[in-house]
């Protein structure tokens, strides 16, 4: 086999423009290295994904980039690649074992940021819901965070929990019926766009007056903001940037760097009706 | 040493046996006679334990017995064969013989050259050569059959049920049976025969009880009555010589249908024949002789090697039966249950299944009340027993449950009709009407294919007939050559005569 | 083992007024496992016995029981489709793609969904029919098919930026009635026509209960089962286009798992699943009946792993229940 | 329908050393398939032959291998299981619960997480047997209400923190071989042994064939169908443990669609969905061959949405090859 550098990357999903364009910017990034790139979508399955890891390594990968679907269950990929000498960095969630790497967004504070942002536009009064989503850490840290966010108001009270599963077909039914089951809901937090677009039809579609946040930055939740709808504000994470700073840290240390940081946590941003415009991932 | 007195049934609110009294000794063979739904079935599962009676007593050798299941009554030492076939098709004789009661040997697993022996050992008596280690799907009907009887034999059955398993057997092989009943009786053995054929009861059995709707008629010996005795005390009244009159040659009758060559299988014999307007065209032979597969390759529902059927003078090859149908050639299926009829439907909804070109509304729509009426009319003609064209046929008697899928063909303006098997396992009144029935086809032009295996019906009903050898027309023969030697002699003797 | 696909009608044509005929029909069961469930439901949240609240439910059950309604055609005749959930995913994600990134009328973009959606219906028609292929597989393979191709087409992203007045498919109103809830309600009215008046419908159901007299007895069986599956493939599309106008974006990935959703629902309907006896209408009662447990479930907050264990108890008791139609 | 569930031992026993019957069998199908797909990918990809990657297929096949087994016993008699993957998870998640949160000895684990398996397991075979309820239907309601428990127990969070030595069922080897394929084979040697020698095997044949002469013959029908359920859920937990040792971690969310997986396996091997006709090995060769897609597409790099297309297509195209088996 040609000595070229081969990356392999695992995503937790591909049906996600979060991931997609993550994975834009790796092929982007790859060309200009010359070097090889497998890519596997692992559907939300740890299992699948640990297969896939193992593929890759059969395909002798120089550089692993992991998106972990679970931080647990992942361990054991991460462990048959270190033994193969290939250099793991997790990527937007962290893995267990010896990771050389985690580049992630700082999701507590995207939730936190998120969750302040909706309470002061609800001038720190009203009833709110959170639409929560798959129980993964990146997911349950946002939770965390926006739970902090409104612990600081006194005029805020959570109201509903629901899954919508960062769905938006799922999302849409969900928020529907927290709609008609709180007649006073005045917020919502979404854990991530996709959920929120969903969220954001059921509102439109009530006609009520509700304001939504959510995290991620997706270009079609820039859209909606800019547009003045009911969403005004998503927390934007860095996903290319996640890859390309990922892929910096690996090859620093395939070059032989010693102090490779093993966490770079990459900063959140707020989007909103005012900036939105010139936002892009 | 078999008593079964008072036996009532009910099936929901139906009454269907009104206490009947059965007695059988040992080493007899006892006719259970009746009509179709007089409850003979019925009564026999409820000896063998698969049915529970709403009221009555079964006494075995002085002892009272009831059996919560079939595997009760076999410890009692009874068997039987069901008229249905219970089977597994894809399971070997061996396996089927000893399912559910398999040899083990020492580590519990299965025994298979004990119970290969003891196959062979139970053939061998009934002096039959069963292939045993293929699926039992791909054996002939009277093989199948007599894996049945081994099977129920294989439990050492003191008394041995036999529901009408001579329905779907040849003569020869009736025969064959017999020998092996009789071999039975000599050993003591109490055996319960149930048959639509007088001539086999008079042939075999001892001593007859006849039912009649659910009704205990009466018992006596076979020595002491004759056949027109015995149908009246069936029916209630007496049967007029069964077979309506033929109608004799009519000169000029056009060919409706030409069939130039049929090849079932590949390398298979070659046959061809015509049926004319107006006449019954008998197809005899033995079982497995292919007069089924012949009839399902002309409606294009056997996959043959070659057919070419000339219908007005027009050579086609039917894809589908509703291609057939379109060319007015219909099929009554030699098995109601698996080909004629689907059961979850009303009358009403089987009869007018495949002929809604005559209920229409609006062109896309059934008109209702026209279907009702028609299947009303229908249903007359035939004489159909039932409550009412919105009945489901599954509760219908087996010979209704066949006037159903006649009158299915009625209303057709069909030109030719296939009549598989059609009395297969109907009673004695029932026959006579079927008859009828067909002639008053052929008396409005309709030609008939009739496939029989009931040598007086071919005789009796066909103007022609083709007999069947290894999957081909041996011979065809008319007129007085319509007898039961010529017809034996073509249907068992090699094809050698057949060639020149 | 007591019924037949037609005894509703019989015993109402004889019935005079009298409502007697609900009691003895194969409707009764669903009818009565909805009516408890409501009542049961409108005692834990004051909120369910709204209008709006009807509204809302009805216009949430609006996309399964529309896959429902092809599900039902394809169950009688003994088969299985569970592709409609992709197949529904792929039409609208095609139909929005061809409005967007081909910037065609909205109305080519729709009628190239129905086209996919029927396409995709008598390819598996074709397979189960002709390639005597079992169903099940068929169709679980058509779902892998269509989801892949989903996805490639979009590459993952989803399809937006569709003409607004496409959102009147998933959010309009026609008075106060959806119009999503109207489509549903004119699709089951339609299905019903096609089952219970017409030579087809009859013949679906003829293969359910028998296929080999069906076919034996002149019925082109393979015919009707095409037809059954291109009726599946169908609905899909009507649903992708309500779909499509709810979320006013082509989603690959929508819609995973509805095909369970719209089995259950026949099946709570009081449709055999081996085919042959069912109605229509049952559909419709059985989709409502799921509707009110997701919608009830959540207007009660209860906790949403909770949901899924609660709906599946339920499911069970009802089909339990309903067992002997 | 032309092969019998014994053909092949038959042809065997009477072949002497020729090779001859495997054309005959129905094995013979499942097998060229197995070969051809084999070869294909061994000239697409060059690591494909190596021994690592051959131990590594096999190693990834064997949890859909060892849920196979099971469904392999529930499709023979005619029904269907698709609550396998979900109890998978749920018993692997229990299992995980009770080292880590209650602190138990691993085999305690181990064990409950075996009986949760039977149990769910059971309770299937109960509800098709004496509920006389569709199979479909009931692992499907099964299949959620273990989804919704599993979360419910573990509050969507995984398990992790086991016993390390339980890795040595997920990761470790027996010489070059790893445990779960010798797992996975010694539990397929259990199931032919069972199927092909013993009258239980007999039994699930039988039904599978006719179910109403099997009970007339005096087959205990009802205890052999609760039985398959049971075998199904226990084969479910074993591949729970396969999988607790791979992840090291209890995930509810583990083994979504697994099921769908073990049915095409099943069916690539040449067992007819309505059951009757069928060889164990054939579901082997089915789980195979599926993971040999799997891996194969993955190391030809193919883009991951165009490798559900091109599964799909390969499993119709297999099923229709071997359609007349
Ligand atoms: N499960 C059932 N439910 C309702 N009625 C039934 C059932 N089984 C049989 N019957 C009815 O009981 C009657 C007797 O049926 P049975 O099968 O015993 O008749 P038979 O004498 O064996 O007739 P044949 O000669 O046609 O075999 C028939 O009218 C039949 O319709
Ligand atoms: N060699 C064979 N292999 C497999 N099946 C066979 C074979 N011969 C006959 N059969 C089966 O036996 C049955 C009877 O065969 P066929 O229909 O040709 O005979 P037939 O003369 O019509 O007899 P009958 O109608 O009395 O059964 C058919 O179902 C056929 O499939
Ligand atoms: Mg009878
Ligand atoms: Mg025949």
């Amino acid at each position: 086999q040609d000595d070229g550098l081969k990356i392999g990357m695992t995503f937790q999903e591909m049906n996600n423009p979060y991931f997609v364009s993550m994975q834009e910017a790796l092929m982007e990034a790859a060309e200009d290295l010359g070097a090889e790139v497998v890519i596997t979508d692992a559907g939300h399955d740890v299992a699948k994904q640990i297969s896939d890891v193992e593929d890759m390594l059969q395909q002798d990968i120089d550089i692993l980039l992991l998106n972990p679907t679970d931080s647990a269950g992942i361990e054991a990929a991460v462990r048959m690649a270190k033994q193969q000498d290939v250099i793991v960095v997790a990527v937007d969630a962290n893995a267990n074992g010896p990771v050389d790497t985690f580049v992630g967004s700082k999701n507590r504070d995207a939730g936190y940021q998120s969750c302040k942002y909706l309470a002061d536009a609800l001038g720190g009064e009203g009833e709110v819901a959170i639409l929560d989503g798959i129980p993964v850490v990146p997911i349950l840290q946002r939770v965390e965070g926006c739970k902090a966010a409104f612990e600081e108001y006194e005029g805020i009270e959570l109201v509903d929990t629901q899954n919508g599963r960062q769905d938006r077909s799922v999302a849409l039914g969900v928020v529907e019926n927290m709609i008609q089951s709180h007649q006073n809901l005045k917020g919502i937090f979404s854990v991530n766009d996709g959920g929120a677009m969903g969220a954001l039809a059921a509102i439109q579609g009530s006609g009520r007056d509700i304001k939504l946040t959510s995290v991620d930055g997706a270009p079609e939740a820039v859209e909606a903001i800019a547009n003045g709808t009911p969403f005004i504000e998503t927390t934007a994470q860095f996903p290319r940037d996640q890859v390309r700073v990922g892929l910096a840290m690996a090859l620093a240390q395939k070059w032989g760097a010693r102090v490779v940081p093993s966490e770079v946590p990459i900063d959140v941003r707020v989007v909103d009706a005012e900036n939105a415009a010139d936002f892009s991932w | 040493m078999l008593q079964l007195t008072g036996i009532k049934k009910k099936f929901g609110n139906i009454q269907v046996l009104h206490g009947v009294d059965l007695d059988v000794k040992a080493g007899e063979v006892h006719a259970l006679l009746g009509e179709n739904g007089a409850g003979k079935s019925t009564l026999m599962k409820i000896l063998t334990g698969i049915l529970q009676p709403t009221e009555g007593r079964i006494t075995i050798e002085g002892k009272d017995h009831s059996f919560a299941n079939y595997d009760e009554a076999i410890e009692a030492g009874i068997g039987i064969v069901f008229q249905e076939f219970s089977l597994i098709p894809y399971l070997t004789a061996v396996e089927n013989m000893f399912l559910a009661r398999e040899m083990r040997n020492r580590l519990g697993l299965l025994d298979r050259r004990a119970m290969r022996k003891r196959a062979r050992e139970i053939l061998a008596r009934l002096e039959v050569d069963v292939p045993l280690d293929v699926p039992i799907a791909k054996l002939s009907v009277a093989e199948q059959q007599f894996v049945e009887i081994a099977k129920a034999l294989s439990l050492n059955a003191r008394i041995l049920v036999l529901d009408e398993p001579t329905a779907t057997l040849t003569p020869s092989e009736v025969a064959h049976l017999f020998k092996v009943m009789r071999e039975l009786r000599k050993q003591g053995v109490a055996i319960v025969f149930i048959s639509h054929h007088l001539e086999e009861i008079f042939e075999i059995c001892d001593r007859i009880t006849v039912l009649r709707d659910g009704e205990f008629v009466g018992n006596c010996l076979v020595s002491e009555t004759d056949n027109d005795r015995l149908v009246e005390m069936m029916v209630g009244r007496r049967i007029e010589n069964s077979f309506p009159p033929k109608p004799g040659p009519r000169p000029g009758a056009k060919v409706m249908l030409e069939c130039e060559e049929v090849q079932l299988r590949k390398g298979g014999p070659v046959s061809s024949f015509e049926l004319r307007e107006g006449e019954i065209l008998g197809f005899a032979g033995l079982v497995g002789s292919g007069r089924t597969e012949t009839a399902l390759a002309m409606l294009g529902a056997w996959p043959a090697a070659k057919c070419k059927v000339m219908v007005d003078g027009e050579e086609t090859r039917f894809k589908e039966p509703a291609e057939a149908l379109a060319h007015g050639i219909g099929l009554l299926p030699e098995s109601r249950k698996e080909q004629g009829l689907i059961t979850s439907f009303s009358i009403l909804q089987n009869i007018s299944l495949n002929n809604y070109g005559k209920y229409r509304r609006g062109h896309w729509f059934i008109d209702l009340k026209k279907e009702r009426e028609a299947t009303e009319t229908a249903m007359g003609q035939v004489r159909v027993k039932a409550q009412g064209p919105m009945a489901r046929v599954d509760t219908l008697s087996g010979g209704n449950q066949q006037k159903v899928v006649i009158a299915r063909w009625l209303n057709h303006q069909m030109k030719v009709l296939i009549f598989d098997e059609p009395t297969r396992g109907i009673d004695v009144g029932a026959k006579a009407e079927i008859y009828q029935l067909m002639r008053e086809f052929t008396a409005q032009g309709y030609a008939i294919i009739m496939i029989s295996s009931e040598l007086p019906e071919v005789i009796g009903m066909s103007d022609r007939v083709c007999v069947f050898n290894s999957g081909g027309i041996a011979a065809t023969v008319e007129g007085d050559a319509i007898n039961s030697e010529e017809i034996m002699t073509y249907a068992t003797t090699g094809r050698d005569r057949h060639v020149a | 083992m007591s019924h037949n696909a037609n005894t509703a009608e019989t015993k109402k044509s004889g019935g005079g007024f009298s409502l007697g005929w609900i009691l003895h029909s194969p409707l009764a069961l669903p009818l009565i496992g909805l009516i408890v469930v409501s009542v049961l439901m409108g005692f834990a949240s004051e909120n369910f016995f709204s209008v709006s609240n009807i509204m809302n439910v009805l216009r949430q059950v609006s996309i399964v029981g529309i896959l429902a309604v092809g599900m039902t055609f394809v169950i009688l005749t003994g088969g299985i489709d569970l592709s409609v959930g992709a197949v529904m995913a792929l039409s609208g994600t095609i139909a929005a793609g061809i409005m967007v990134n081909m910037e065609l009328p909205g109305w080519i973009g729709l009628l190239a969904g129905l086209g996919v959606g029927v396409g995709l219906g008598i390819f598996n028609g074709i397979m189960v029919a002709w390639g005597r292929m079992p169903a099940i597989i068929v169709t679980l393979a058509t779902m892998g098919i269509a989801r892949g191709f989903g996805l490639l087409y979009s590459g993952g992203y989803p399809i937006s930026g569709i003409p607004s007045w496409i959102s009147w498919f998933g959010i309009g109103r026609i008075g106060i009635v959806p119009v999503p809830v109207i489509a549903m309600v004119v699709i089951y009215a339609l299905a019903w026509v096609l089952l219970q008046r017409t030579p087809f419908g009859r013949h679906v159901y003829a293969i359910g209960g028998n296929e080999l007299a069906a076919k034996l007895s002149g019925v082109k069986t393979q015919m009707v089962k095409l037809a059954v599956y291109a009726i599946s493939g169908l609905t899909s599309s009507f649903a992708a286009i309500v779909l499509t106008g709810r979320l006013m974006s082509g989603q690959p990935n929508a819609g995973v798992g509805f095909e369970l959703d719209a089995i259950a629902a026949v099946v709570l309907g009081g449709t055999a699943i081996a085919g042959g006896r069912g109605l229509i209408l049952g559909t419709l009662i059985g989709a409502v009946l799921l509707g009110i447990l997701n919608n009830g479930l959540n207007l009660m907050g209860i906790n949403p792993y909770l949901q899924d264990v609660i709906k599946g108890l339920i499911i069970l008791l009802a089909i339990y229940i309903g067992r002997e139609w």
